[in-house]
């Protein structure tokens, strides 16, 4: 039996949740692994080396880990490599030397180029657009960020007025929304890489009375954004699947700890229904495009996660 | 006048108590407080309670009030047995008492005081703040205390806080009136004041139950006694068939001798002299010096300054100028640990608060001021400590079962003793000793003193700050009378008159 | 004047007419009163609890469980209002209220008859609700369009000018006006925190008292957590997070010592607006969002430095001469 | 007169033996605890009993457990330190930002501690100095250092320490015995003997039990104060050390809401929070009680959010305890 630890960044997101079904479904696929869901109580780096450490004595197979420090993570999981165990990271990276490869959900620059594009899709004459981001400590929104303003100069007339940081906290989140609009009048677009923010910035605007006046787009889950489609808040919003990437992640775990496959640069590792992804040199692989959800579809997805 | 109103008092012998206690009994964890006593109460008569420290004497009266529950025997109110669930059923029974330690609200209003606990109430049940702060007035009016009720209580003097839990006890509907040593915070003159609203409360036909170690005042006031010893009740009856001899008998079980026991000592020379100590709010232009050998006493009414001064010379309160010399040297202490260092000690008015560490052991609380000497370049060395502890737990015939007890097991006498140990220990040159037998029983008391005076004998300095007069006038060689923070009068052992000294800490010119 | 000066109440309002005006100086749109009734709306939480938290601190306890209370309050009304959407709101809010009194009544329990120092007792129940809402809720989020529109829609009407947001909050701030001034028990309260031993001679039960104040805190605790799920449409594990230091810190500014028996519903009040007036300001003039952490710490201490130097006794005064100067 | 000695001549030193009292004792409570936890981890997960999962579950507590040390001092001196979190934040960054510059290990030890005792007098200064309450002057400075730290490094981590500094958060002294655990044991003897040996520590308690006795007897309670924060700050500043050099990294949410996990460790171990009692060797076996207990609940994959569950009924449990079994105990002894 392969035991696959899925290591998230904190329990009670619907988001992983959704990932852990996507890891069930692939150990049922596969036949005869044993998926360990688990995550600690606050999603920081310490509390999560104290799940690693324990993951490490059960001698699980693999730990795929959502990391919530890219570097802070590294010596307890080469402790874990040390020991036999197969590492590998998803959805929040670890530093190369923490893990034999990492799964992004989507490429990086394909998600910066993502979130201005849904802002500018609704904003044919240019206008202004501010960030609405989780901590400022969060690397996947950093990375994105930092991808978006590279992408900034294609997209004429479009303008980053400023970059604020919610905390992944609902009223820090909404303060900020409320100080953007107030800070820009004019401001057109609200976008949140985190579903924290854009759930708060929607109901800021909502409460403002701006819909219409300002949409809010991002990063999001269906089923916490479907009352805000609905209202018109925001327009639409993007996510890859995230049940698809805890299925991929866990078909890579079991490759690479059951030796079946390798992880160096250039090799292709078969994720099943997803299919195939292959290994940068950076270690990173990329599963798929994030998708796009609006009125049109929201409803399909939004009691799936 | 109050001598008049105590003459004219109605002695007529109420022939049924009002309260009757019977069998009452109460422990704590390793001490049987009481044991099976009993206790009546007659209307519009004074009940003395006398007993050593630690008799029990509070602890019933926390029975009484429904602050603790006995553990067996009954309490009849005017015939009937009732059971007090709560402080507030004692309260509604008409119960009410002044206890010992003083338990106001430092923070809240004079009239919330009064009434706290009783406030009136709107129909509505909100708080009637226009009849409280009336009532309020009209009580305190009818006490002749000048109190405004709307002041803040910790802007009062400690003596008219006094008069305000005095004004609290009349304020409830009260058959009965318990006061647990009143008198020992108070000065002579409110003394005299507290002994006409007893009279009058006396005359009101109120059941008065008063506790004091003060036997004069009890020959003064009471119409009964009851005496405790142990938790025991040992004997109880009017006061005009018994005497003071036979009272001390049954309280200690053995007879005491009274008598100040002052040695005559040799005085030396100047040990200690202050010159022109000045203080911005407390005191001011104060000069003496202290011999070696001698007793010096430092009378005066409560709030006189004299506490303040002493700290000042402990380096707990800093002066704003004046010079302290030791010996010839400079010896304004910076800090209390400076003081000790110096030679110079303080033994502290509030035993609980400033005196001893209730939480420790004996042992440790002797040896605290003099760490410096029981330990090796700062590492403890028990061994010395349990030897410093014992050679002065000896020495002041400390009761206790072992070194290692928690101070705060100990009755109030006793821990008096271990607070003077712990700052003898230390072997000053001069001890300031701030009301030393304040709530100590008979017993204690003459310990206390005698004690005093074989430290003289010893070639010690001390100054005794004292509010009773007794004890001024037989321990003192001389005394200092200190009034609002100015030095009144200085008397030699030879000129002590006791009318003198009340009219100088008074401020009452002779004509 | 003196009588100005020698109230905290208003200096604390000073100090929050200069903040405004310091940051209407930065950004012009500050003082608008639109937007001063938003910073009014977005602070009502925070005035809400301080008070619950204030009638804990007067009796020399404290309530660290006050976040995780509102939070489980929250998930309570919200996974209700998923699963029965026709329950009226007013029904959610007395639950909500109810709750949380259950919560805080199991505080005041541990405390009035274990003995317990709150700090202890709040510690533990604080994850102990925490971690219920994860069992609660398996770990899901309640998202907006699981809550019926009732639901969301209530606390946002407008009345006279004013959302019932914040109309929420003035009533709290009248209903603990009359309770700490005018009831028997607000005496109690305070008296329990001035002098315990005075207060058990006094016929109070200090014990039962304090119970009262947890009771109460959870209370306000419980309207607090529909007011936040329905404010921001979500409920999940981690609401609130970290906001019990906030609402103490609330208190502090405002007055309220924690040696308890002092402290004033205003205080509580400005306080919490205080820290809402910083909060709201920061975002908008422009200050470093990695600076505000903080600022709000260098607030907190000066604030207790202030505090402290109002509070230190006088002294009596003995000397005539001195009396006479002062 | 409550006791009736026959004479006073006699008083004995101690009425129960050592061993009894040793047997009444909270720690020995707390030791039965750990010893029931440890059977029966041993017993719910066949991976326990291995020397290097033993090892693991160390480091669960040692940093805390350090701090806790520190903290138990302060606590029963009747104060308390709630920016412990904060000061490692700190010195954390200091520490990271010496790095980026080339600072040698030595350095950066001398670094972390150093930050960690001037925060430390920051706060000894404030409480002592200046006579304001502790725990809301901590929890504006606990806001204060953090966010220093979060002002110097925004969303910016420092990495690259030099290679000698994992050491100590990842060193082995021997085998499975790691550097922070016998480091932790150091510490704990050494503040054993200060709390307990010194004339240092009996001032500690006596100003715990009564401030103002204490300044009567000639301790400076201040200064002892002053002190205290002081050795705490150093214990926040030593533990960043370790755990910087455990995670290789610094960010300014580096140990968040330490604080309180660090008091509840010191609380476990029996110290009273109310000031003047308490043991070094409780709050060292708390530390091992929280590190078996989190340690064997992750062994069962328990969710971290569950396992906060019982470590919050734990405290409440073991704080209850002895009150309601003194309680049943006085009702049985009187009939
Ligand atoms: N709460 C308590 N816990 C334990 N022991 C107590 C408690 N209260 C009183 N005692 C003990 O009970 C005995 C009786 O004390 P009590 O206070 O009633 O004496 P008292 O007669 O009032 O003495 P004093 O004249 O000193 O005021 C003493 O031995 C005392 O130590
Ligand atoms: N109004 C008051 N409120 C509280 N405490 C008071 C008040 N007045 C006096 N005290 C306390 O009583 C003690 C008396 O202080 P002070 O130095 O003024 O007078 P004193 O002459 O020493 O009186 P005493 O006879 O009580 O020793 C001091 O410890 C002081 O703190
Ligand atoms: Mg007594
Ligand atoms: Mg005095």
């Amino acid at each position: 039996q392969t035991r696959i630890a899925v290591l998230v960044k904190s329990l009670g997101n619907g988001f992983f949740e959704a990932a852990a079904r996507g890891a069930e479904e692939a150990a049922e696929e596969i036949g005869d692994v044993e998926i360990i869901y688990t995550g600690p109580t606050e999603p920081t780096a310490e509390a999560q080396i104290e799940v690693i450490n324990t993951l490490i004595a059960q001698q699980v197979d693999a730990i795929a880990i959502s990391a919530n420090d890219p570097d802070a993570v590294v010596p307890a999981l080469q402790r874990a490599m040390e020991r036999g165990i197969t590492v590998v990271s998803w959805d929040s990276g670890v530093a190369e030397a923490g893990r034999e490869m990492h799964l992004n959900p989507s490429s990086n620059a394909l998600i910066g180029d993502t979130i201005i594009r849904l802002a500018a899709d609704h904003l044919p004459d240019g206008g202004q657009v501010a960030i609405l981001s989780a901590t400022a400590t969060a690397t996947n929104q950093n990375i994105w960020i930092e991808e978006a303003q590279a992408v900034l100069p294609n997209y004429e007339g479009i303008e980053l007025v400023d970059i604020v940081y919610g905390d992944d906290l609902s009223d820090k989140s909404y303060r900020e929304a409320q100080g953007l609009m107030q800070s820009y009048p004019e401001l057109d677009a609200i976008i949140a890489p985190t579903t924290v923010g854009i759930v708060a910035a929607a109901q800021a605007v909502t409460d403002a009375g701006k819909i219409g006046e300002i949409n809010v787009t991002g990063l999001a889950l269906p089923s916490e954004m479907a009352g805000h489609i609905e209202s018109g808040a925001s327009k639409s919003f993007a996510i890859w699947n995230p049940i698809d990437l805890g299925y991929s992640i866990t078909h890579i775990a079991h490759a690479l700890a059951t030796d079946a496959a390798t992880a160096e640069p250039g090799a292709t590792i078969g994720i099943g229904r997803v299919g195939e992804v292959t290994i940068g040199d950076n270690g990173e692989a990329a599963m798929s495009e994030p998708f796009t959800y609006d009125a049109s579809n929201i409803d399909e997805y939004k009691d799936i996660f | 006048m109050a001598a008049a109103l105590s003459a004219t008092a109605p002695h007529t012998d109420a022939d049924a108590p009002v309260l009757r206690l019977s069998g009452i009994s109460k422990s704590f964890p390793g001490v049987k407080a009481l044991d099976g006593i009993s206790l009546e109460l007659y209307p519009g008569q004074v009940t003395a309670l006398i007993g050593e420290n630690g008799a029990g004497k509070s602890t019933l009266v926390k029975i009484m009030t429904g602050i603790y529950q006995p553990d067996a025997g009954t309490i009849e109110l005017g015939g009937q047995e009732i059971n007090f669930g709560s402080a507030h059923s004692a309260l509604d029974h008409g119960i009410t008492a002044i206890h010992q330690e003083t338990v106001l609200f430092d923070e809240l209003s004079v009239a919330e005081n009064i009434f706290l606990g009783h406030a009136p109430r709107t129909r509505l049940g909100f708080v009637d703040w226009k009849t409280l702060r009336a009532e309020a007035a009209d009580i305190l009016k009818s006490m002749g205390a000048p109190i405004e009720p709307s002041a803040r209580l910790k802007d009062l003097s400690i003596a008219s806080k006094h008069l305000v839990a005095v004004a609290r006890a009349m304020s409830i509907e009260a058959q009965i009136v318990i006061m647990d040593e009143p008198t020992a915070a108070l000065s002579h003159k409110e003394i005299e004041e507290l002994f006409v609203l007893i009279d009058l409360l006396r005359q009101d036909g109120k059941a008065i139950l008063f506790i004091s170690h003060k036997f004069h005042e009890i020959f003064r006031i009471a119409d009964r006694y009851t005496v405790f010893r142990d938790g025991q009740m040992i004997g109880a009856g009017k006061m005009e068939d018994t005497d003071q001899r036979e009272l001390v008998r049954m309280m200690v079980g053995r007879s005491v001798d009274q008598a100040f026991p002052k040695q005559d000592v040799a005085i030396g020379e100047t040990v200690l002299a202050v010159d022109n100590l000045c203080h911005p709010t407390e005191f001011d232009s104060i000069s003496f010096e202290l011999r070696k050998g001698e007793i010096l006493g430092f009378y005066g009414l409560v709030g006189a300054g004299r506490s303040e001064l002493m700290q000042a010379l402990f380096g707990a309160t800093a002066p704003s100028s004046g010079r302290v010399t030791l010996n010839g040297a400079p010896a304004l202490a910076k800090s209390e640990a400076d003081a000790i260092e110096k030679g110079i000690v303080y033994v502290p008015e509030e035993r609980g608060r400033q005196g001893a560490v209730i939480g420790l052991p004996i042992f440790q609380n002797i040896s605290l001021p003099s760490l410096k000497k029981t330990s090796r370049q700062g590492f403890l060395d028990l061994a010395a400590e349990f030897a410093l502890a014992r050679q002065y737990a000896e020495k002041l015939d400390l009761r206790a079962a072992s070194l290692s007890q928690d101070v705060g097991t100990l009755s109030g006498g006793n821990q008096q003793k271990v607070v003077i140990a712990k700052w003898l220990a230390t072997q000053p040159k001069v001890i300031i000793l701030d009301e030393p037998t304040k709530g100590i029983d008979i017993g204690s008391k003459a310990a206390v003193h005698a004690f005093m005076s074989a430290l003289a004998a010893e070639g010690l300095s001390v100054i005794m700050v004292s509010s009773e007069l007794p004890e001024i006038m037989g321990m003192s060689d001389r005394v200092i009378v200190m009034r609002e923070g100015l030095i009144a009068g200085e008397f030699a052992r030879d000129a002590l008159d006791a009318e003198t000294l009340v009219r100088t800490a008074a401020g009452i010119e002779d004509h | 004047m003196a009588y100005v000066l020698k109230h905290r109440e208003f200096i604390l309002l000073g100090a929050i007419a200069v903040l405004i005006a310091l940051i209407t100086v930065r950004f012009p749109g500050f003082i608008a009163p639109v937007n001063l009734v938003r910073v009014f709306d977005d602070t009502s939480i925070l005035i809400i609890l301080a008070l619950g938290q204030m009638v804990v601190i007067l009796t020399r306890c404290i309530d660290l469980s006050i976040a995780a209370n509102l939070a489980l309050c929250g998930m309570i009304v919200a996974m209700l209002n998923m699963i029965f959407p026709d329950l009226p709101v007013p029904a959610l809010i007395a639950i909500g209220i109810m709750a949380g009194a259950a919560l805080g009544a199991f505080n005041g329990i541990l405390v009035w008859k274990l003995d317990m120092p709150s700090i202890v007792v709040t510690l533990g129940t604080m994850t102990i609700f925490r971690g219920s809402i994860f069992l609660l809720s398996s770990g899901q989020w309640v998202n907006a369009h699981q809550m019926s529109e009732a639901f969301k829609a209530f606390p946002r009407a407008t009345l006279i000018g004013m959302p019932v947001f914040s109309w929420f909050a003035i009533a709290v701030i009248a209903v603990f006006f009359v309770l700490m001034t005018r009831t028997p028990l607000g005496r109690a309260l305070y008296a329990v925190g001035v002098n315990p031993t005075a207060s058990v001679y006094a016929g109070i039960d200090v014990g039962r008292s304090r119970f009262f104040a947890f009771v109460i805190s959870g209370m306000v605790a419980g309207l607090a957590g529909y007011l936040w799920v329905a404010r921001y449409a979500v409920a999940y594990t981690d609401i609130a997070g970290g906001f019990e230091l906030e609402v103490v810190a609330a208190c502090v500014i405002g007055g309220i010592s924690i040696a308890g028996g002092i402290g004033t519903v205003g205080g509580a009040v400005l306080g919490a607006l205080f820290l809402g007036v910083v909060k709201n300001a920061l975002p908008v003039i422009g200050v470093s969002p990695f600076a505000q952490m903080a600022i709000s710490g260098a607030v907190i201490i000066i604030a207790v430095i202030f505090n402290a130097r109002a509070e230190r006794k006088k002294g009596r005064i003995i000397l005539r001469k001195a009396e006479a100067h002062s | 007169m409550s006791t009736s000695a026959p004479s006073p001549r006699s008083i004995p030193d101690r009425l129960d033996s050592p061993l009894l009292s040793a047997l009444k004792s909270w720690e020995f409570l707390l030791l039965l605890v750990a010893v029931a936890i440890f059977v029966f981890n041993s017993f719910a997960t066949p991976y326990f009993l291995s020397p290097w999962s033993l090892s693991d579950a160390t480091f669960n507590f040692t940093e805390r457990g350090i701090i806790a040390l520190a903290m138990a001092m302060v606590i029963i001196s009747g104060e308390i330190d709630l920016s412990v979190a904060g000061i490692l934040a700190l010195a954390s960054t200091a520490m990271g930002a010496a790095a980026q510059v080339g600072a040698g290990v030595p350095e950066l030890v001398v670094i972390g501690l150093g930050v960690g005792v001037l925060c430390g007098m920051f706060n000894g200064i404030l409480v002592a100095g200046l006579k304001l309450p502790s725990i809301v002057v901590t929890i504006g400075t606990m806001s204060l250092f953090r966010g220093i730290a979060y002002i110097v490094l925004g969303d910016q981590a420092y990495t690259g320490y030099p290679a000698g500094f994992s050491f100590f958060g990842q060193g082995y002294v021997y085998w499975v015995i790691s550097f922070e655990i016998v480091l932790f044991l150091i510490m704990a003897v050494i503040f054993y003997v200060l709390l307990h040996r010194t004339s240092f520590g009996r001032s500690v308690y006596a100003i715990g039990n009564n401030n103002l006795a204490a300044r009567f007897s000639g301790i400076r309670v201040q200064r002892v104060k002053f002190i205290l924060f002081m050795l705490t700050g150093a214990m926040a500043g030593l533990a960043a050390i370790l755990l910087t050099s455990r995670l290789g990294s610094t960010r300014p949410s580096i140990a968040f809401a330490w604080e309180l996990e660090v008091v509840t460790i010191a609380v476990l171990g029996g110290i009273s929070i109310l000031g003047g009692a308490g043991s070094i060797l409780g709050v060292v076996i708390a530390g091992f009680v929280m590190g078996l207990v989190t340690f064997g609940l992750g062994l069962l994959n328990v969710p971290g959010i569950v396992m906060s569950i019982f470590t919050g009924a734990m405290l409440i449990i073991v704080i209850a305890m002895p009150i309601v079994i003194g309680r049943i105990r006085n009702r049985l002894a009187r009939p």
